[in-house]
């Protein structure tokens, strides 16, 4: 019974323009398991959903689910056999609410028209379900990303569906929300459902999957029982060469402790905005990489925004370098010297319709104003490097930035801050939807940074990644400065507890 | 995007759009003797019923992202192909109607298949629909034409008395309208399915809606609505001309703007687009109380009044 | 060359080749080009003249457009400016003086709009009917709502003149093509341009200023209404408040959009802009020597901007070339 | 009805309803009324229908709600005005009809016309061609926006005048929106298609007249003399332009209503009974008689 796949992929190859994202790939889920679909940024995870789905029409292969083919020309059609999907950006309607979101397309009606009320109770139980409280009348667009993933991850669950496909929905979430996804995920392999899990986070892998579909430049490199496949072994399959240790434990930790202390380059003072975050004061250091820990919507983001000048403050003052400062706008945050990669790559940080090179050294550009412009030979330069560096899969400097999985869109953006050579860097979830190789790069990269005397904000939702990282943490709660942490004492544990004191 | 929990904002701007309109009305009453009256109020109504049944099409393509500048050359096509039947060939003018409304849904869907199957810029098709139209009505006769017709009497005298307000048919039919898409806009799927649209096509079709078909049912439907304003349009002036509408479509925009739709699409209400009816309906009103604006003068004025208008609406909606 | 034939431009080039290869085949003088008192005559040179106008308002309107924006005012603006050229003309001021002037006050124009939309954040289409309703109203305020005669025949040759036997306007319109096109490619500014219209929340992020970029077009496009609004008045020697312009901000954007820049703003091309105005001044005359009769001119107008439209539309290009493979196997 | 305005003790009050201020002649037209109503104290109240024929029909059932004595009304188009007429009857609301006349079943829906006569304006264009030019020559149109009444009228009186004329040909007619640059414009084209095929331009106002002369000098022709122009409307600049030689002929379509239009008002309020038809005398000038009447010119 187990055995019967219920969904069945036969050399399936979509090409695109100058790229084969899928090379005659065989994928199979049984009903009543998790199955994990891994690989690199790039590899090809999000193309093979989306031609599940039906939003990709694919150049060659077969599909079935439960035995009979399948041919979805649009994901209306995979929804009606049976597929639900979330995902990997964040594909809601901002403006709408999220009981609205949560019953698009398929509301509740009374007399033919729709019934309000049970669509905001519905939506109430879905987020129940998943011990998610929000406003349910909330405009989506006004949710973190964190959040907002959440209710997509609910609407997908909403519909009784015979297939779950989930295309990284934890990169954004913290420990408690994947704890939460992972009880309901075994609750419905339980009830017989197939589950495809896209992550790069290989401990969930070990945590939820029964089986891993490996995928490697749009190849299947096979697959394999979670339980018969060792961790090297797996980031060996997916990196396509032997390695020694986990490639994600490479980053030597930081010898934090015996810095001497420095002048603070930035420093805020009671810093304070009405609905973000109470007055808090925090300094960074060159050659400090301070750590900012929270919970979901503890404030995290909002104080970046503050110290980037996107958000006015209502109260508090900034010291950069000794003087007082106004940041009136990023751009003026980014001609003293600083920069901000955002959370939410998709409408904070991509030009979609840009090409990569133009992504890339837009930051710079922007700083030396239009007259300076950096020549084609310049720009050359700059892409070819960072593309070597960060290891950025992309035809060429000249794709628009759209075409690239989301794994690579994030890294441009990384190479787009750094290649302005700020002397601060904030740093919010840069890790976020990246392979695990790129992610030990990325984590020596701001070792590196360090090391060259510049100070590094990182915001993340993984703790240990905070650990691995940071020389100090500071803990946001609640949307106040609930405490700091100096690296002698950085555990999980110790920052857990600090993150969840009110909780508990 | 701001973070920070929008709630209600819909109906906020909505309140304060009806308080704005509501305060201008006011005004006018204060300053012009004899505006404060039934009679004013309802030919608000009765003077835009046209203009307004097409800027509730309007609104639902807005809602959908689109926009549609044929509007005012359907109504004038309408317009005079009705009269073209109804007087010169003795059609009844039931069954001109009924042609009427078909011809501009077929080519409101007709327009919006060539957008949507050949993703070709809206604004582009529904100029070429504009001309279209505009050029077919002309080719039926470049004058206009009186309709006599027993049905269009009772219509013109048609008059329904609520103590005090005396509504017309075309009143009636403007607010049956404004409830109709109220209706679809806000209470049936499709309508929900247009504003998904609007927030993000992407989004919508990985969302799994129908975003093919409801795009172009959006298109017919509001040519059909401008069909509708079309008739109410011979209606009202109990005739047919070919260049009736003219530069209508920017005045349905902007009143669909006025009742606090975003054009970018995604976000609004109908009952939005009745008020700024209302604000637009006023203001020309108050000009005309007013009577002493020279051509030049009343241009500045409206522009003037059309800005303050919305920099107060923007104003008290960030305020909250 | 082959890249030309996969780019929407080239579409647009075959399109307007149809257009003239159809009425040559009707009156084959259609591109016949003579020297006539030491200067060209021709229907072509009368296309470039006339439809240098249109050409001015769609540079302007490229950039705006391109930052994900719209400008109605233009017409309005032409009006503005023409008014102003009489007034200062007739007033016994010098043409520098006036030209600058009527540029001055485009600007001023586009300031007005640059500040509604990018400072005040109004919806481009509203933020600018504003001014198109208003600025009507300040042009007949100036000339009284009468046509004003303007004397100075010097001006007359801004629009009507030979330099080297080559019309003035074209020439003049060309060069500004040109220089902008060099501009925002050259410099940054395009780059800028692109990224706001793409997504403007990210180039703010970056460190962009944004809404002085979006700003600036509206200046930018306001200048090239005041200048198109100079050649309006030199063309026929007077200023037409009532009628100067009138409709002109619809041809703009048509040929803006045909020339392949998207009313969603993002990437532009200036080159296109140029290719549209140009096919619709070649479609009006093309009306006027079919003779189709006026009251049904739209009717043709209409096939073309569809023609045109699908030319350009990605799908057909791809079922073109489909069928082109498979005749290609076929033999 | 009589002597209301006197019960009342209040000033006269008029309503106008223009149809907007599309060309000079129009707003000649609407100083006209302003200022004769200023000269007579007349509370007036003026609209710009902005060529909308809604417009108009709101700015006279605006009237009605204001109550005003007279309503004075410059009809766009020739049909649609009955609803409205109906209820300024009802409200017992004289109507004066200016420069264009309206077609209806019940004549008393208004109580006069005054304006020009369209018809007659055509046939004199055509009559002074015809004696001009000896009843020969091929004739070039420039049309006024299409649809307009205006365009309409003297599109079809012209050409049924030169009925009598067999040998004076239209050979073509294209639209210049009334516009000098439309004119223009499709005079270029004309001179191109035709070459020296025709002799003779007949244009529906002054303007296209003027945007025709333009192109014809700028063809290396002298306007006048190698080509024949006619044209309608003659404000001063046209008038000038015949003295110079430039134009041949205009024919007037006087936009000074003001003076006949208010004494029309105060005889129909004084109860006196008016003709239904009040036709303003137009003249044709053309280089007999321009430079004597250029003097005169107001507008
Ligand atoms: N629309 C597109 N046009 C062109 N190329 C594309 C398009 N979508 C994806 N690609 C390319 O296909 C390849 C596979 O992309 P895909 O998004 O499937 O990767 P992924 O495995 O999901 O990576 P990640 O972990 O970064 O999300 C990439 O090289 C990408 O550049
Ligand atoms: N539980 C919640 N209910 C409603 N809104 C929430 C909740 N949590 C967060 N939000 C919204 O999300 C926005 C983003 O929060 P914030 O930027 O502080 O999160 P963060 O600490 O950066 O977390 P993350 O980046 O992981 O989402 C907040 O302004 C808030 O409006
Ligand atoms: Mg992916
Ligand atoms: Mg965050």
């Amino acid at each position: 019974m187990i055995d019967a796949p219920l969904l069945q992929l036969r050399g399936v190859t979509k090409r695109f323009l100058g790229v084969t994202a899928l090379d005659g790939v065989d994928f199979a889920v049984r009903a009543g398991e998790i199955h994990a679909l891994l690989g690199e940024n790039g590899a090809g995870k999000s193309t093979l959903i989306k031609v599940l789905t039906g939003v990709y029409l694919a150049d060659g292969g077969v599909l079935t689910l439960a035995g009979r083919p399948l041919h979805p020309a649009s994901p209306k059609d995979a929804e009606q056999a049976g597929i639900s999907t979330v995902y990997q950006e964040v594909n809601l309607i901002p403006a709408l609410s999220v009981a609205e979101n949560i019953a698009l397309g398929r509301q509740p009606t009374k007399f033919g028209l729709i019934d309000w009320r049970a669509i905001r109770r519905h939506a109430r139980e879905a987020l129940a379900r998943l011990e998610i409280d929000c406003d349910v009348n909330a405009e989506l667009g006004s949710l973190s990303v964190a959040l907002q993933q959440m209710v997509a991850i609910a609407r997908a669950l909403d519909l009784r569906a015979k297939l779950l496909v989930l295309d990284e929905p934890t990169a954004s979430l913290d420990e408690k929300e994947v704890a939460e996804l992972f009880k309901v995920m075994r609750r419905l392999r339980a009830e017989g459902m197939g589950v495809v899990f896209v992550t790069h986070f290989l401990d969930q892998v070990y945590a939820v999957s029964d089986r891993i579909t490996v995928l490697r430049n749009g190849q299947l490199v096979g697959e394999f029982a979670t339980a018969e496949l060792p961790r090297l072994a797996l980031v060996g399959k997916m990196l396509g060469r032997e390695v020694k240790d986990e490639a994600g434990r490479t980053a030597a930790a930081p010898e934090g402790t015996g810095n001497p202390v420095t002048a603070p380059l930035l420093e805020a003072r009671g810093l304070t905005r009405s609905g973000a975050i109470q007055p808090i004061n925090l300094t960074l250091r060159r050659g400090e990489v301070t750590g900012l820990a929270g919970l979901l919507g503890s404030g995290r983001t909002e104080t970046a925004r503050l110290l980037f000048g996107i958000d006015a403050a209502d109260a508090g003052e900034i010291h950069f370098k000794g003087a007082r400062v106004e940041f009136g706008s990023p751009r003026d945050a980014v001609q003293l010297g600083l920069a901000f990669c955002s959370e939410d790559r998709k409408t904070e940080g991509i030009m979609p319709n840009l090409s990569v090179r133009e992504n890339l050294i837009f930051a710079l550009q922007a700083k030396r104003g239009a007259w300076r412009t950096l020549s084609r030979a310049e720009q050359g330069k700059l892409c070819d490097h960072y593309i070597a560096v960060l290891r950025i899969k992309t035809p060429d400097a000249d794709t628009p930035i759209k075409n690239l999985s989301g794994g690579n869109q994030q890294k441009v953006l990384l190479a787009r801050w750094l290649a302005t050579q700020p002397e601060l860097i904030i740093l919010d979830e840069p890790t976020r939807g990246i392979d695990i190789g790129a992610k030990a790069e990325i984590e020596q990269l701001i070792a590196g940074l360090r090391a060259d005397g510049l100070a590094v904000l990182l915001i993340s939702s993984e703790i240990e990644e905070i650990v691995r990282n940071c020389t100090r943490v500071l803990v946001l709660r609640e949307r106040r400065l609930a405490g700091e942490v100096p690296a002698a004492e950085l555990t999980p544990e110790r920052l857990m507890r600090m993150m969840a004191e009110a909780h508990a | 995007m701001k973070p920070g929990a929008r709630r209600g904002g819909r109906n906020l701007s909505l309140v304060v759009t009806a308080v704005i309109a509501v305060t201008l009305f006011g005004l006018a009453s204060f300053f012009y003797e004899g505006f404060f009256s039934p009679r004013v109020a309802v030919n608000l109504l009765g003077d835009n019923a046209f203009l307004g049944i097409a800027a509730v099409g309007m609104t639902l393509v807005i809602f959908a992202g689109g926009i549609d500048l044929s509007v005012g050359a359907v109504v004038g096509f309408t317009s005079i192909f009705t009269a073209t039947l109804v007087s010169g060939h003795g059609v009844h003018p039931a069954l001109a109607w009924t042609l009427a409304l078909i011809l501009g849904a077929a080519l409101g869907a007709g327009m919006g298949a060539l957008i949507q199957v050949f993703r070709l810029p809206a604004f582009l098709i529904t100029l070429a629909g504009m001309f279209l139209a505009r050029g077919a009505g002309f080719w039926l006769n470049t004058e206009s034409v009186a309709i006599a017709h027993p049905w269009y009497e009772a219509l013109a005298n048609f008059d329904l008395a609520l103590g005090p307000v005396h509504l017309s048919a075309t009143a009636l039919l403007l607010l049956a309208v404004v409830v109709i898409g109220w209706g679809i806009g806000h209470h049936l799927r499709f309508g929900r399915t247009l504003l998904a649209l609007g927030g993000s096509e992407q989004s919508a079709l990985l969302m799994g809606l129908p975003v093919g078909p409801t795009k172009i049912a959006v298109y017919a439907l509001n040519g059909a609505c401008a069909a509708l304003a079309g008739i109410v349009a011979t209606l009202y002036t109990g005739s047919g001309n070919p260049s009736m509408g003219g530069g209508l479509e920017l005045d349905a925009i902007a009143i669909v703007v006025m009742g606090g739709t975003l054009l970018a699409g995604g976000r609004g209400h109908v009952l939005g687009t009745l008020l700024g009816v209302f604000i637009f309906g006023t203001i020309q009103q108050g000009i005309l109380f007013d009577g002493r604006l020279s051509s030049s003068w009343m241009r500045i004025v409206v522009g003037a009044l059309l800005l303050a208008f919305i920099l107060l609406q923007r104003a008290l909606v960030r305020r909250r | 060359m082959k890249a030309f034939a996969k780019s929407s431009l080239g579409w647009l080039c075959a399109g307007l080749a149809l257009l003239v290869v159809y009425n040559v085949w009707h009156h084959p003088d259609f591109i016949k080009i003579t020297l006539h008192d030491g200067h060209l005559y021709g229907v072509p040179v009368d296309i470039f003249t006339q439809g240098s106008r249109t050409m001015l308002l769609a540079l302007g309107m490229t950039l705006v457009i391109a930052t994900g924006g719209v400008d109605l005012s233009v017409g309005s603006v032409v009006a503005i400016a023409g008014a102003v050229c009489a007034l200062l003309l007739n007033a016994g001021h010098g043409l520098v003086v006036t030209i600058t002037a009527a540029l001055g006050v485009g600007a001023l124009a586009g300031v007005v709009n640059g500040v509604l939309v990018a400072r005040l954040a109004l919806q481009p289409i509203v933020a600018t009917l504003i001014l198109m309703v208003a600025g009507r109203g300040i042009a007949q305020l100036i000339c009284d709502g009468q046509v004003i005669v303007i004397a100075n025949r010097k001006f007359d040759f801004l629009a009507n003149g030979f330099i080297a036997g080559i019309p003035v306007a074209p020439l003049l319109v060309a060069g500004l093509f040109l220089a902008t096109n060099v501009f925002v490619r050259r410099t940054a500014a395009g780059l800028f341009v692109e990224a706001v219209g793409d997504n403007e929340t990210a180039s703010r992020f970056a460190g962009l200023a944004a809404a002085r970029v979006k700003g600036l077009a509206y200046v930018f496009c306001g200048a090239c209404a005041g200048l198109a609004g100079v050649l309006w008045a030199a063309n026929i020697r007077a200023a037409d408040a009532n009628r100067a312009g009138e409709n002109a901000e619809l041809d703009a954007i048509f040929a803006v959009v045909v020339g392949g820049t998207a009313l969603t703003g993002g990437r532009f091309s200036i080159l296109g802009s140029f290719l549209g105005a140009l096919l619709i001044q070649t479609l009006a005359t093309t009306m006027y020597f079919r003779g189709v009769p006026p009251a049904v001119a739209p009717v043709p107008k209409a096939l073309v901007i569809i023609l045109v439209s699908l030319l350009q539309s990605e799908k057909v290009r791809h079922w073109a070339a489909g069928l082109g493979r498979s005749r290609k196997a076929a033999a | 009805l009589p002597g209301r305005a006197a019960e009342t003790k209040k000033p006269l009050k008029v309503g106008f309803a223009q149809t907007g201020a599309e060309s000079d002649w129009r707003t000649a037209n609407s100083e006209s009324m302003k200022s004769e109503a200023a000269k007579r104290g007349v509370d007036f109240k003026f609209s710009d229908g902005q060529g909308k024929q809604e417009n108009q029909i709101r700015a006279v059932r605006s009237f009605i709600a204001q109550g005003v004595d007279v309503i004075l009304l410059s009809p766009l188009v020739e049909t649609g005005w009955e609803p409205v007429l109906r209820e300024a009857k009802k409200a017992k609301i004289p109507v004066i009809l200016s420069d264009r006349s309206i077609q209806t079943s019940d004549d008393s829906l208004y109580v006069t016309f005054v304006g020009s006569d369209f018809y007659e304006e055509g046939r004199m264009a055509a009559d002074w061609l015809g004696k001009f030019t000896g009843g020969k020559g091929n004739i070039v149109e420039l049309q006024g926006t299409p649809g307009s009444a205006p365009a309409n009228e003297r599109r079809k009186s012209f050409g049924d005048a030169l009925k009598k004329y067999p040998g004076l040909t239209i050979i073509d007619s294209q639209s210049g929106n009334f516009e000098m640059s439309g004119g223009k414009q499709v005079m270029e084209a004309f001179l191109k298609k035709h070459g020296r095929n025709f002799s003779i331009v007949y244009a529906h106002n002054d303007s296209m007249a003027h945007g025709a002369v333009q192109a014809i000098e700028e063809a290396g022709l002298k306007p006048g003399k190698d080509i024949t122009i006619v044209c309608i409307d003659a404000l001063r600049p046209a008038v000038q332009a015949v003295v110079d030689g430039k134009i041949n002929c205009v024919v007037e379509c006087n936009p000074l209503f003001g003076p006949v239009v208010f004494d029309t008002a105060a005889k129909i309020l004084a109860g006196e009974k008016v003709p239904k038809k009040i036709l303003n005398k137009d003249e044709l000038i053309d280089a007999t008689n321009a430079a004597k009447l250029l003097p005169t010119r107001k507008y």
